[in-house]
């Protein structure tokens, strides 16, 4: 029971550089708690992040992989959530097949104003990962240190 | 293998208060790669700014990490720092241990060790960095104006001023736009041709601007610096370079039933017309739909009187084309139709009104020669209604607008003032919402109306227009300060619509990739910092096609906008972004996934001969990516299904390696 | 073509004249309208409460019976066929009172909104047509000024009846066109006559229909039609306008522009 | 009491009060407007100030005539007649306050009166 309480699940970010990483930085300068499980990487837009990415991350072991982007219609580069909407769609109804469950993957729009929102999805999402427990499906054991 | 240095900054206690600056310094010079560790108090500082300067002179570094605050804060400051000291700007990466760390976490062990890791993907980034170096691309030294409206106009006026070439293209025969339909301008009333048509024979005579009127847009290609713009010539049936504007013709024409769009229909004009006497340029157009000759070929009456020999039955549509380095977009603004206002009884009585035909019914040039006369009649108002908001701040399903339309307010209380000061005879009753008056000495103006010209204003909505035989119109309203439902027998109902971007905006915004709202204005490229800027580089925003707005508003948007394309036609060259996309031509397929996805075109294919076994050479259709129209935002890299399409400074390693990083603890 | 049809209690009663002529008309145009096994009354005004739930039950029965029958639902009265339409727009678009709803009947399948419901008149619009109709008009009305009387209940709320613009509608119109009639262009041809208020106050019964007949005589209308038995009664019963122009259902002149009114 | 009242008129109507912006239109529309001491767009702001008791009491709620005229012309689609309807439905049922009695009812019918004139007025006044 304690072990898991003491689960601190790996969270990778991936935020767009024009509306979702703002957010997050939006979120802290307002001093918005998440957890420090989070760990954010900057892509210039949500369509850059490429599936193989997601899937190298469960392979390495991070316990869920959430995806920030402009709301629809705001893209900076006009189009590209919409790739994303439509990649994600695919990679996380494959990746559910695998196992993985669909609480550990998300595809999240968080505009550079909306601070609160991206904390308040990063608390939920965190929570989510968390009670599923460490993800031992996709992980590669060679990767293992 | 990079030599990295890493410099954790303390942000004063911002940083310092919750994350171990020394165990981060200390745990990063661990890392493989490392050569130069340390932190220091503010690394934004000159003196912090030092320490990475000499650390690059005295460790020969490649690249480097500073863990402070978020990039879209201080990248830039560290890469010019880098540069200084001889270091390839792009060789630079920030940890965001403030914003993403230090701010958002309490406890300082996990921050610290949150920080560490940060740090750790930021160098395995930095690992993969290679320098890169931003391209240039020319500037054609010539704007394009999109609309020749007052925006357009003041817009073209000023980048001319500064000795520019500029291109003005207008749908309508004349440049002028709806400022020529109104009669006088608040808050000062003085009338509005007096100040426009000196302004549209300033165009019309400036050596450096050219105006296509009667033109439209067909296409737009390149980039900011680049445009290549093919427009549509209609053809007026009218040779321009001979026609002089005598106006023989347009009295002459047997078709006189024409409704006539300068005054809105309410009188008519012949099947050739001029749209009024001071339109530039002053050449006639023949309406194709009209005229007997064009359509069944028997008549031919105006080329018999034009002296000049101007008429030109056989003229076609010509496309011009023309290279431009900015694009001003000045499309302006409509009323709504206001079919789903008929409690109002639009449809149902001529005297009902929208406000933009009581501007015309009051103007010394419209179709009453500027006395006030009722359309169904002809008779004298004596009771006059105006409803404000009508299709404004409407957020009911599928009908009207959200927003507020901005200048019916003001432009109601003229017409309330003009009313009351001509006729003194009239009663005016306002039936308003709000009274939305900020504007330099606008509140004034609304007051005078109310306590000098004793307009009647009633706080609350029309409900129902009733017609009736004898002609008047039955108001039926609310009186909300009163508590009471009003009733008016009115002569004239007038009725604020509101103003909504041009059709034409729509498929221009697609032609141009520049984005807008859901109501069909532009959007800016930031609501404060960059108004008048559209999101794509090299397009720019003037007037009502970004937002409702007022004249005075209107021209001084026309002016930021036009020295916003002054500074960018003042360059000879043009920094490109150096993240672009590249394709590694030894692994492409020539596929076209990636053209498909790209938002800007910047992709192209070319046959390239390549080396293959045996001595033998191959042609292979490949992908090249124009560096300097590739904005760098990834799509192509995620669809390419050979891998041959990668982003520079955000490349799959990269951000691979940044993932193996924060995964591995 | 056939479809079902739901009369409404009144049309049983006194309207009918609304029933007799639209059953014959429709016959003379090619449509057989099968009423319904076992309707009951809707009830006659759209009980609001999104809580309230046995008092729309009866118009679900009668959606749920043309789906049954895989027809469309055509009504004629203008309160059954608002009844009917909310009823049916809730049941598609509410899905907590959908749920509850369903509850109560207990079906197989739930039902979901699927019976698409039809005014005649747009029946006469959207599927026979008003250019056939007017092919088919033997007895053209020439010369008649006649004024629409929609009311309320036909167009609004709008966003739910979809059966014109419910400021400017013009389906009435056309009709009174399509039967070699010219319609009178008027305001209050949309406005309530206060019907609904007939027992509670007939002062207001009398106010409000006395403007609307007002108006109507004001535009030299000849004689009004509607398709709402209240309508009919409280402009003929209680309008205290000086002119007293007939009211007439638009059935009885489309039989007898068709040639079919006995 | 008022507050329980107050949700429960929201709930039942499924109005948001909050999106009037007060620009009296429902008011300026209605033709029972004459006949109600409290008017369409009073209904709407005093159930969002809570109230609710002088709407309970008044005997405006019987003179909507569910017309729908203020629900299509309101600009912002703040449905004032669904309000209406919701606090008469407070009242109605509650035991006892029936507002029409079906014994009520011979004395007010005459020969023509449509059958939809009496299902109406039992289903608007009466549980």
């Amino acid at each position: 029971m304690q072990d898991v309480n003491q689960f601190k699940p790996k969270i990778v970010a991936f935020c767009c550089n024009w509306c979702s990483y703002a957010g997050a930085d939006l979120a802290g300068t307002n001093r918005l708690q998440y957890p420090a499980d989070v760990k954010i990487i900057r892509v210039p837009c949500s369509c850059r992040v490429n599936p193989m990415f997601i899937l190298r991350a469960f392979q390495r072991g991070a316990d869920g992989v959430i995806l920030c982007g402009c709301h629809p219609g705001d893209c900076h580069y006009t189009t590209g959530n919409y790739y994303a909407r439509r990649r994600m769609t695919l990679l996380f109804s494959m990746l559910d097949y695998l196992g993985i469950e669909k609480q550990r993957t998300r595809v999240e729009w968080v505009s550079a104003a909306e601070g609160a929102k991206f904390a308040a999805t990063m608390n939920e999402f965190v929570a989510a990962v968390t009670q599923l427990g460490p993800n031992k499906r996709l992980e590669d054991l060679r990767c293992k240190n | 293998m990079q030599r990295i240095g890493v410099f954790v900054c303390w942000c004063g206690s911002n940083i310092a208060a919750t994350v171990d600056v020394a165990a981060v310094s200390e745990a990063l010079g661990h890392e493989p790669g490392v050569v130069f560790s340390t932190n220091y108090q503010y690394m934004c500082s000159e003196a912090g700014q030092n320490i990475i300067k000499n650390a690059i002179r005295d460790y020969q570094l490649t690249g480097i990490v500073v863990c402070s605050c978020s990039p879209r804060m201080h990248e830039a400051t560290f890469r010019k720092t880098a540069a200084s000291a001889g270091l390839n700007s792009y060789m630079v990466e920030i940890a965001n241990i403030r914003e993403q760390c230090s701010w958002i976490h309490k406890d300082k062990a996990q921050a610290t060790e949150k920080a560490i890791i940060l740090g750790r993907a930021a160098i395995a980034k930095v690992h993969l960095n290679a320098p890169l170096t931003a391209g240039e691309s020319p500037v054609t030294k010539r704007a394009l104006v999109i609309g020749g409206g007052i925006a357009g106009i003041q817009t073209a006026l000023d980048i001319a001023d500064a000795g520019f070439e500029v291109d003005i293209v207008e749908k309508q025969p004349t440049i002028g736009g709806k400022m020529t339909q109104i009669d006088k301008t608040f808050p000062t009333l003085d009338c509005a041709a007096c100040i426009l048509t000196p302004k549209m024979v300033d165009c019309a005579q400036n050596d450096k601007i050219n105006i296509f009127a009667y033109s439209e847009v067909k296409e737009v290609k390149g980039f900011v610096g680049n445009f290549h713009v093919k427009i549509n010539k209609k053809a007026r049936y009218v040779d321009a370079t001979k026609c002089t504007g005598c106006g023989e013709c347009t009295e002459k024409c047997p078709m006189k039933k024409i409704p006539n769009e300068f005054n809105l229909g309410l009188d008519n004009r012949h099947a050739i017309y001029i749209p009024f006497a001071q339109a530039v340029p002053k050449v006639a157009t023949i309406d194709p739909n009209a005229c007997n000759m064009l359509k069944n070929g028997k008549c031919g009456l105006c080329a018999k009187v034009c002296s000049a020999g101007a008429i030109d039955y056989k003229q076609k549509d010509e496309i011009v084309e023309r290279e431009y380095g900015a694009i001003v977009v000045a499309t302006g603004y409509n009323p709504i139709k206001l079919d789903d206002y008929d409690e109002y009884a639009y449809s149902l009585s001529k005297d009902v009104v929208s406000s933009l035909e009581f501007e015309r019914i009051t103007n010394a040039a419209g179709p009453t020669g500027g006395t006030l006369l009722r359309p169904s009649d002809g008779k004298h108002p004596h009771t006059l209604v105006f409803v404000q908001c009508v299709g404004s701040r409407c957020s009911a399903e599928g009908k009207g607008k959200s927003y507020c339309s901005k200048i019916c307010c003001m432009y109601t209380a003229k017409h309330a003032m003009l009313c009351r000061e001509k006729y003194p005879d009239t009663e005016v009753y306002v039936f308003y919402i709000d009274v939305r008056s900020p504007g330099k000495n606008y509140d004034e103006f609304y007051r005078r109306a109310v306590e000098e010209y004793g307009v009647h204003y009633i706080k609350g909505q029309v409900g129902k227009v009733v017609p009736r035989s004898d002609g008047k119109l039955l108001v039926q309203g609310s009186d909300l300060l009163a508590n009471e439902q009003v009733h008016i027998e009115a002569d004239m109902v007038v009725l604020a619509a509101a103003i909504e971007p041009d059709k034409s905006a729509r498929p221009l915004a697609t032609m141009l990739t520049a984005s807008m709202d859901t109501n069909d204005f532009f959007t800016e490229a930031h609501a404060k910092l960059r108004p008048v800027e559209s999101p794509t580089a090299g397009i720019f925003l003037s007037g009502a096609c970004q937002g409702p707005k007022d004249i005075p508003d209107t021209v001084a948007q026309a002016g930021a906008a036009a020295s916003k394309v002054i500074g960018l036609l003042a360059k000879d060259k043009l920094t490109c972004n150096p993240c672009t996309a590249h394709s590694d031509e030894m692994m492409c397929n020539g596929c076209s996934s990636c053209e498909k996805v790209c938002p800007y075109g910047a992709i192209s294919y070319v046959d390239k001969e390549f080396r293959m076994p045996n001595r033998t050479t191959a042609i292979r259709r490949v992908a090249v990516v124009n560096e300097a129209v590739c904005q760098g935002c990834g799509a192509c890299t995620v669809a390419c299904p050979s891998g041959a399409m990668d982003l520079k400074g955000f490349s799959n390693s990269q951000i691979m390696a940044e993932v193996d990083a924060i995964c591995k603890m | 073509m056939n479809f079902s049809y739901y009369p409404g209690c009144t049309l049983k009663n006194k309207a009918q004249d609304l029933d007799r002529w639209a059953r014959l008309s429709a016959e003379a145009l090619g449509i057989h309208l099968e009423e319904l096994e076992t309707w009951q009354c809707c009830g006659g005004a759209y009980s609001m409460g999104k809580d309230e739930i046995a008092s729309k039950l009866a118009s679900v029965r009668a959606l749920q019976a043309a789906k049954e029958k895989g027809q469309d639902l055509v009504t004629l009265c203008s309160a059954c066929h608002n009844v009917l339409k909310q009823a049916n727009d809730a049941m598609a678009n509410d899905p907590d009172f959908s749920l509850r709803a369903n509850n109560y009947m207990a079906l197989d399948t739930p039902y979901k909104g699927e019976t698409k419901v039809i005014h005649y008149l747009e029946l006469l619009r959207d599927v026979v047509g008003f250019d056939n109709l007017k092919k088919a008009v033997k007895n053209p009305l020439k010369g008649k000024k006649i004024a629409a009387y929609y009311g309320c209940l036909l167009l609004r709320p709008g966003k739910v009846m979809q059966m014109d613009n419910p400021e400017n509608p013009r389906i009435m119109e056309d009709f009174i066109r399509a039967i070699g009639a010219e319609p009178v262009l008027w305001a209050n041809r949309n406005e309530c006559c206060g019907g609904y208020a007939v027992l509670e106050d007939k002062a207001i019964a009398v106010k409000k229909s006395t403007a609307v007949m007002d108006n109507a005589a004001d535009q030299q209308a000849e004689m009004l039609i509607t398709a709402c038995p209240l309508c009919l009664y409280n402009l003929t019963k209680n309008s205290a306008s000086e002119t007293r122009l007939p009211v007439k259902y638009f059935t009885e002149l489309l039989a007898e522009a068709l040639g079919v009114k006995e | 009491m008022s507050k329980y009242d107050r949700e429960q008129i929201l709930r039942t109507s499924g109005v948001n009060v909050l999106k009037c912006m007060r620009c009296g239109k429902c008011s300026a529309t209605c033709p029972s407007y004459d006949e109600m001491e409290y008017h369409p767009h009073q209904f709407v702001y005093m159930v969002e100030k809570g109230e609710i008791e002088p709407l309970l009491q008044s005997k405006s709620l019987y003179k909507c005539l569910s017309c729908f005229a203020c629900v299509e012309r309101c600009p912002r689609g703040v449905e004032p007649a669904k309000l209406v309807e919701a606090v008469r439905l407070q009242v109605i049922r509650q035991q006892g306050m029936n507002h029409l009695k079906p014994d009520d009812i011979p004395a007010l019918l005459d020969d023509d009166l449509p059958q939809q004139a009496i299902v109406t007025a039992l289903r608007k006044y009466s549980k």
